[in-house]
């Protein structure tokens, strides 16, 4: 069956009653809608509102790893300065590294895919609610874990790249670098099964009619890094748990050279894994971009297939790389100059897509809304960022510039330039969505102005300083080495970034303190999650609408073509085929559960247990054997109106 | 002294690369330019036909040509990135020549000071010194490098890119410096708590003045004369300083700590913290934590008389 | 907000599917995919390790045992009938035979769990000994944890199938619960041959 | 509800961490060499507790770890092995010749004792001295477990090549426990 024959069996200009819509809206909400109270926070599964928490949680990280940031370049703002001394000083570059890479940067983007991507396919909801809340719950714990951690002076001391031996038993007593390895045990478990919900969601749960060719880039990002991160984090997983974390705790040899282990392993390891991290966190942002140069050019963006190809073969190089963070070790010429072809090659897939947006921009009708000054701070720094990564990926030049201030410049360029202008972008343009309220305009472009002219000041300078010679991760330096000036500049750029991001906080806070304004499509943009309200009810979507094209709501004029009979006496979601996205099935969608938060208790027992005895171990599986059964457990809701499908032929059980 | 910076290259080496790197930013910053520039025009007006739909539509034929002008930018990325990869091989290969020969010196890295071991067949003849490097000028040396503990990094920007120095490898690095002077550098891979304070001096002498050096560092000095330094001598063997410093011609020959045979021929202490005054000395010795707060010298406990002494002892070690 | 114009039914569609047409099928292969992967990625530091010594394994230190891995070997394997006679039974709709046949699954899948206590000890050496020891370890340790999972799925599963009817689309879990069951074999062979074959002729 | 809970998980961790974290580097003592008498085991100087029964560094994992350092530098093994023992006393076991109280353990690290146990007052300050009592007491586990130090990266003492492998694991976090008598 396919939306076509449909459309021969059913006359063409039928369309729904708001009554009749209304009332199939209530017996939804009756059995989508969360409980209400502290019972129902603890239990819901609705990917909105993990998404919405998930959101808030990662910004109030970006904010907590903002403010270390602040202490630090108040230290180095003058030479020899005393705010803090070197044991302090190492544990806040450290959980300031750790808390932007592993609790904002990657979580975020993948909050912004829970939150979007099954509104963007026209998706009732996520592919597994419950594995959904499940990894948010875990995230939760690795926040607390870490930020409790910090102010116990057991934050970690040995930076976010732990590299070993320094990270080993002998030179990280006490229980500092256990806690580094368990928080990133953690965030890989809930990057892990977003990754997967993803996937399976983009793959089985896309509306009818949207084959691969018609899916908007933002979810082709999604769907990529997904893959990444699939292929990416069990790469740090096997580092951190699985050696650095045993090697400490149970005297396991793989890093200590005496006993034939390596510490470049490590290294290997590390790097397999944290190169693809900054794609991870680069792809999504990309995603966000078209969407919004689309909207606010006016015009469907140049270049759609050279888009998803470079997403693509980005994800692919980026396999490739790690070596290039190797440069200053021992590994042989040969080697180093093939990751530097790799290295260089990158660039080719991104420049393809900055071609495409601004081609898209020339011959559009560009207006200059706040979501769209933010892309045009990321053109401005971002080209930057990535002009200084492709010299960073000489051998020569790197040798110099390696672990230098240098280094500092170029990912900050990238990471902010690439990820978190575009972010910022991003909530201007998906507020209204999320909360149904407009964000103030005028704020938006001071936030916009204070932020890209402070991290320009606050990152130019450090090239000059790494190429004076600065190194990195040093919490103060001597007078006469002159690098005074240019710190204090950068000091000032570092201020008025904090003085940006407030300024964005008080505009969140005063657009929410107002009535809702935006109304379903504010910026009129093309894509399925505008076509309901804002925010969107808990069933996401009345009946689920066919795509009809890339840009459904610019093609489809006034009638949005749906596909109706998902059953709304019970939830229930539509699965269509992986490829041309033709209707299959209906899903069963599981009601909410407990025993999502329950079974990241269990986790927190066991991993954060492990640091002290393998007895909490035992004790933790013990009691997730609990949470499995009461996940497991269901019973025979109304079995005899299944439909049941083996291979073609259709049983009913009734 | 020089201030340490990659752009002020005082070797082959560092020349090269400096000179691949003001190329790269020469045509980086123009490929930056040109892309802002595009973005800046591409916002200036609207382009193409405002359709019912309120939508841009853009022609076929000038469709056709965004296609263009977007393939060929690309084609222009390519050639520029193919032209770095060149120039990169080009100045490995530079940086990658070296005699087959040559005086071979062992850097050995610890928390936080570098130990420097001038290679000789004959043992007793092996001198070592620390923090500091003699080299002589317009040859290349070669430098054996070794971690005792952690990862280090030896980097001094003047004459050459950096290498690491890991716990069970053997690295191998050269440098050279073509005009005599004082070079510094600094551990350039995080190494804990006093990583920051973790610098060292090459000096590059004329092959004469190096030959010179080399032969007054290699004998010990003559046992002090005047009393007070005979007091500090025996305030060094007896006050602890001896566990762990070694004096040539004395009975002090521990490794753990820098070696202090010639300590006054240095120009700095505490790995290039601090100048190598009487009272940076006595500071230093009086309270090491108030300098380099985690350096595994221990304030030891000397009554004031003791520290003079001892301090005119160090003096004398020239 | 736009008019809706329906262009099709779902009604008639079937709600209880197998294979790749079932949400679990996917999540379960993404599993697969990163234990497997996750594997692969300690097999190749086993390797990078090996490369530091000039005997593997080092010298003093004994091979690997072969009698119970290989036996155990035998049971996986033979473990995979029933497992294999189940899904079918599930994919009729059979339940009689699912019941019957989970339970042998389940006899025959605990004891595996059992021999895996041995076989970590016929690595012959303490994972706190070499880096060797500490690579076999891990090995073998994150096979029994996948391995430990799949048996308790096994066994919570029968259970279910006793205490009360359980919704149709279960059936279609139960055949992914075999299917991970091959994995789980499947990748045990590769490591039995690696790390307990491989030294006798690397 | 959440923040109450955080609220407690501070207060508590706030109170096993600190003691263990906390980085207490090598503070300055007055001037004037430590003096002891080997009879009184009180000491002077600003870090000491000489009369309860614990170290100030028994519960310090930092401490602990630069005792352990030290323990090779000053080449205790040279006799105590890597607290196996050989020429001198094994350091693993519970025999005390001379008491494992730690103000005990200081004397005889300090004073010397019989048989060739040198005296290191004159050598090392009593924070050291004190850092090896932490380490020593460690090492037969008689401070707390958790500011341990793991394995040391250097050689393991090997098991017997024949170890059979059916002997439970006793791993006990120390470096070396293989090897215990």
């Amino acid at each position: 069956m396919t939306p076509r024959d449909e459309n021969r069996t059913l006359p063409a200009d039928v369309t729904l009653a708001d009554e009749e819509l209304e009332r199939e809206a209530s017996r939804l909400d009756a059995v989508w809608q969360t409980k209400r109270g502290l019972w129902g926070w603890l239990t819901t599964v609705d990917h909105k509102e993990i998404g919405r928490r998930y959101l808030v949680t990662t910004f109030l990280m970006f904010i907590a790893g903002g403010i270390e940031a602040a202490f630090m370049r108040t230290q180095l703002m003058r030479p020899g300065n005393t705010l803090l001394g070197p044991d302090k000083y190492n544990q806040l570059f450290t959980t300031h590294g750790t808390t932007m890479m592993f609790l904002f940067a990657v979580p975020i983007m993948t909050a912004m895919g829970i939150y979007f991507v099954p509104l963007m396919v026209g998706a009732r909801s996520i592919a597994f609610p419950r594995l959904n809340a499940f990894g948010y719950w875990t995230y939760v714990v690795a926040v607390v874990f870490l930020y409790v951690s910090l102010f116990a002076n057991t934050a970690p001391d040995v930076g976010w790249f732990a590299y070993v031996p320094l990270s080993g038993p002998q030179y990280s007593p006490g229980h500092r670098v256990d806690v580094w390895a368990q928080v990133v045990t953690f965030t890989e478990i809930a990057a892990l099964v977003a990754a997967v919900n993803i996937i399976v969601t983009v793959f089985k749960m896309r509306a009818p009619g949207m084959s691969l060719n018609r899916v908007p880039l933002f979810v082709w990002a999604q769907l990529v890094v997904s893959f990444m991160i699939v292929f990416a984090m069990p790469s740090v997983a096997t580092g951190s748990t699985l050696m650095l974390a045993t090697d400490r705790a149970i005297n396991m040899h793989w890093f200590n050279p005496a006993e034939g282990g390596d510490a470049l392993l490590w290294q290997h390891i590390f790097w397999f894994f944290g190169h693809p991290e900054v794609y991870i966190i680069f792809l999504p942002a990309l995603g966000f971009i078209t969407p919004i140069v689309e909207t606010f050019s006016r015009r469907k963006v140049f270049g759609y297939t050279a888009l998803v190809m470079s997403n693509i073969t980005t994800a692919f190089f980026s396999f490739g790389l790690w070596v290039h963070h190797m440069f200053a070790t021992p590994i042989p010429e040969l080697g180093q100059s093939l990751f530097t072809a790799a290295s260089m090659l990158i660039a080719i897939p991104t420049g393809i897509q900055i071609f495409c947006w601004l081609a898209t921009i020339w011959s559009g009708r560009p207006e200059l809304r706040t979501p769209m000054l933010f892309v045009l701070g990321f053109f401005f720094t971002f080209v930057n960022g990535g002009i200084t990564g492709v010299m960073l990926a000489s051998v020569a030049f790197d040798k110099q510039a390696h672990d230098t201030f240098f280094v500092v410049a170029h990912l900050h360029y990238v990471l902010i330039g690439g990820g978190v202008m575009p972010l910022f972008g991003a909530f201007y343009f998906w507020f209204p969505k999320i909360t149904g309220r407009m964000l103030s305009e005028t704020m938006g472009k001071v936030n916009f102005w204070l932020f890209v002219i402070g991290v320009n000041v606050a990152f130019f300078p450090m090239h000059v300083l790494g190429l004076n010679g600065m190194p990195r991760r040093v919490y103060t330096y001597l007078p006469e080495t002159g690098w005074g000036p240019l710190n204090l500049v950068a000091t000032l750029g570092a201020y008025a970034i904090a003085v940006s991001v407030v300024v964005f906080i008080a505009n969140v806070i005063r657009s929410l303190r107002r009535a809702p304004d935006a109304g379903p499509n504010p910026w009129d943009s093309s894509g399925l999650e505008w076509a309901v309200s804002s925010p969107p009810p808990p069933y996401n979507f009345v009946h689920t609408p066919i795509a009809t094209s890339r840009h459904p709501l610019w093609d489809t004029a006034i009638d949005l073509p749906v596909i109706t009979g998902l059953r709304s006496d019970r939830r229930e979601v539509l699965l269509t085929t992986a490829f041309d996205a033709r209707p299959e099935s209906r899903h069963y969608h599981p009601a909410d559960s407990i025993w999502p938060v329950y079974l990241a208790g269990c986790m927190a027992v066991v991993f954060i247990g492990s640091i002290f005895s393998p007895y909490f171990v035992l004790g933790g599986l013990g009691l997730s054997l609990i949470g499995l059964a009461g996940w497991g457990w269901t019973g025979a809701q109304d079995r005899e109106r299944e439909r049941v499908q083996v291979h073609q032929s259709i049983v009913d059980t009734a | 002294m020089q201030i340490q910076s990659a752009l002020d290259a005082a070797s082959l080496q560092a020349r090269s690369i400096e000179h691949l790197w003001w190329w790269m930013f020469g045509v980086g910053g123009a490929i930056w330019l040109a892309v802002i520039a595009a973005m800046f025009f591409a916002l200036r007006a609207a382009r193409g036909r405002r359709g019912s739909d309120d939508l841009q539509h853009v022609p076929a034929e000038s469709h056709k040509g965004l296609e263009r002008v977007v393939s060929g930018a690309v084609i222009i990325t390519v050639l520029v990135l193919t032209a770095f990869l060149v120039a990169d091989y080009g100045v490995g290969r530079a940086l990658a020549a070296h005699p087959s020969r040559a005086l071979t010196i062992e850097v050995i890295g610890h928390q936080w000071w570098w130990e420097v071991q001038y290679d000789d067949t004959n043992p007793s003849r092996r001198l070592v010194t620390a923090n500091e490097i003699h080299i002589p000028t317009g040859e290349q040396v070669q430098l054996k490098l070794s971690a005792a503990d952690v990862i280090h990094s030896f980097w001094v920007p003047n004459l050459q890119g950096k290498r690491d120095l890991i716990p069970g490898y053997t690295t191998t690095h050269w440098i050279k410096a073509d005009k005599p002077g004082t070079y510094r550098g600094q551990c350039a891979e995080f190494c804990g708590l006093q990583h920051a304070k973790m610098a060292l001096h090459v000096v590059a002498e004329s092959p004469s003045q190096f030959r010179a050096w080399f032969a007054q560092a290699s004998t010990p000095n003559n046992p002090p004369s005047d009393s007070t330094s005979l007091y500090g001598q025996r305030v060094f063997l007896t006050a602890g300083c001896s566990v762990c410093h070694t004096i040539g011609g004395t009975t002090a020959q521990a490794t753990i700590g820098p070696s202090l045979t010639h300590f006054k021929s240095r120009a700095t202490i505490a790995a290039g913290t601090l100048a190598n005054t009487r009272e940076n000395v006595e500071g230093w010795i009086a309270n090491p934590q108030a300098i380099k707060p985690g350096t595994r010298m221990p304030a030891v406990p000397l009554k004031p008389a003791e520290l003079t002494a001892l301090v005119s002892y160090l003096e004398t070690l020239k | 907000m736009r008019r809706l114009r329906p262009a099709g039914d779902a009604g008639e569609l079937p709600t209880v599917t197998f294979g790749s047409k079932s949400l679990m099928w996917w999540g379960t292969l993404g599993f697969i995919v990163i234990e497997g992967w996750t594997m692969a990625l300690l097999v190749v530091s086993y390797f990078y390790i090996r490369q530091n010594y000039e005997t593997w394994p080092p010298l003093r230190t004994p091979y690997p045992s072969l009698v119970i891995p290989s036996i155990n070997v035998v049971v996986m394997l033979v473990s995979c009938v029933p497992a294999y006679i189940v899904s079918n039974a599930a994919k009729r709709l059979d339940e009689p035979a699912v019941k019957r046949w989970l339970v042998v699954q389940s006899i025959a899948v605990v004891p595996t769990v059992v021999l895996r206590w041995w076989e970590l000890w016929a690595i012959n050496t303490r994972w706190d000994t070499t880096a060797y020891g500490s690579a076999a370890w891990t090995i073998v340790g994150f096979h029994t944890s996948l391995l430990v999972l799949d048996v308790v799925d096994t066994l919570g599963l029968t259970l279910f199938y006793f205490i009360r009817p359980m919704p149709v689309r279960s059936f279609s879990d139960t055949v992914d619960n075999s299917n991970y069951w091959y994995f789980t074999v499947a990748l045990w062979i590769a490591i039995y041959l690696i790390v307990y074959v491989g030294p006798r002729i690397i | 509800m959440r923040r109450i809970l955080c609220a407690a998980i501070v207060a508590c961790s706030l109170a096993v961490a600190c003691e263990r974290e906390e980085r207490r580097l090598n503070q300055s003592s007055p001037n004037g060499p430590a003096v002891f008498v080997a009879q009184v085991p009180l000491q002077p100087g600003p870090t000491l507790v000489t009369d309860t029964a614990e170290g100030p560094f028994d519960d310090n994992a930092y401490g602990t770890s630069e005792g352990q350092q030290l323990f090779e530098q000053m080449n205790c093994s040279g006799c105590h092995g890597n607290g196996g023992g050989a020429m001198g006393p094994a350091l693993m076991d519970d025999e005390w010749t001379y008491g494992s109280l730690p103000n005990q353990i200081f004397a005889s690290i300090a004073e010397g004792r019989a048989n060739g146990m040198p005296s290191w007052k004159y050598k090392l300050t009593n924070q050291q001295i004190w850092e090896l009592v932490a380490y020593v007491r460690s090492l037969s586990g008689l401070t707390p477990k958790s500011p341990r130090p793991a394995r040391e990266d250097h050689m393991m003492v090997k098991p017997a090549p024949n170890q059979t492998p059916n002997a439970k694991p006793k791993n006990t976090g120390l470096p070396g426990a293989s090897q215990r008598p």
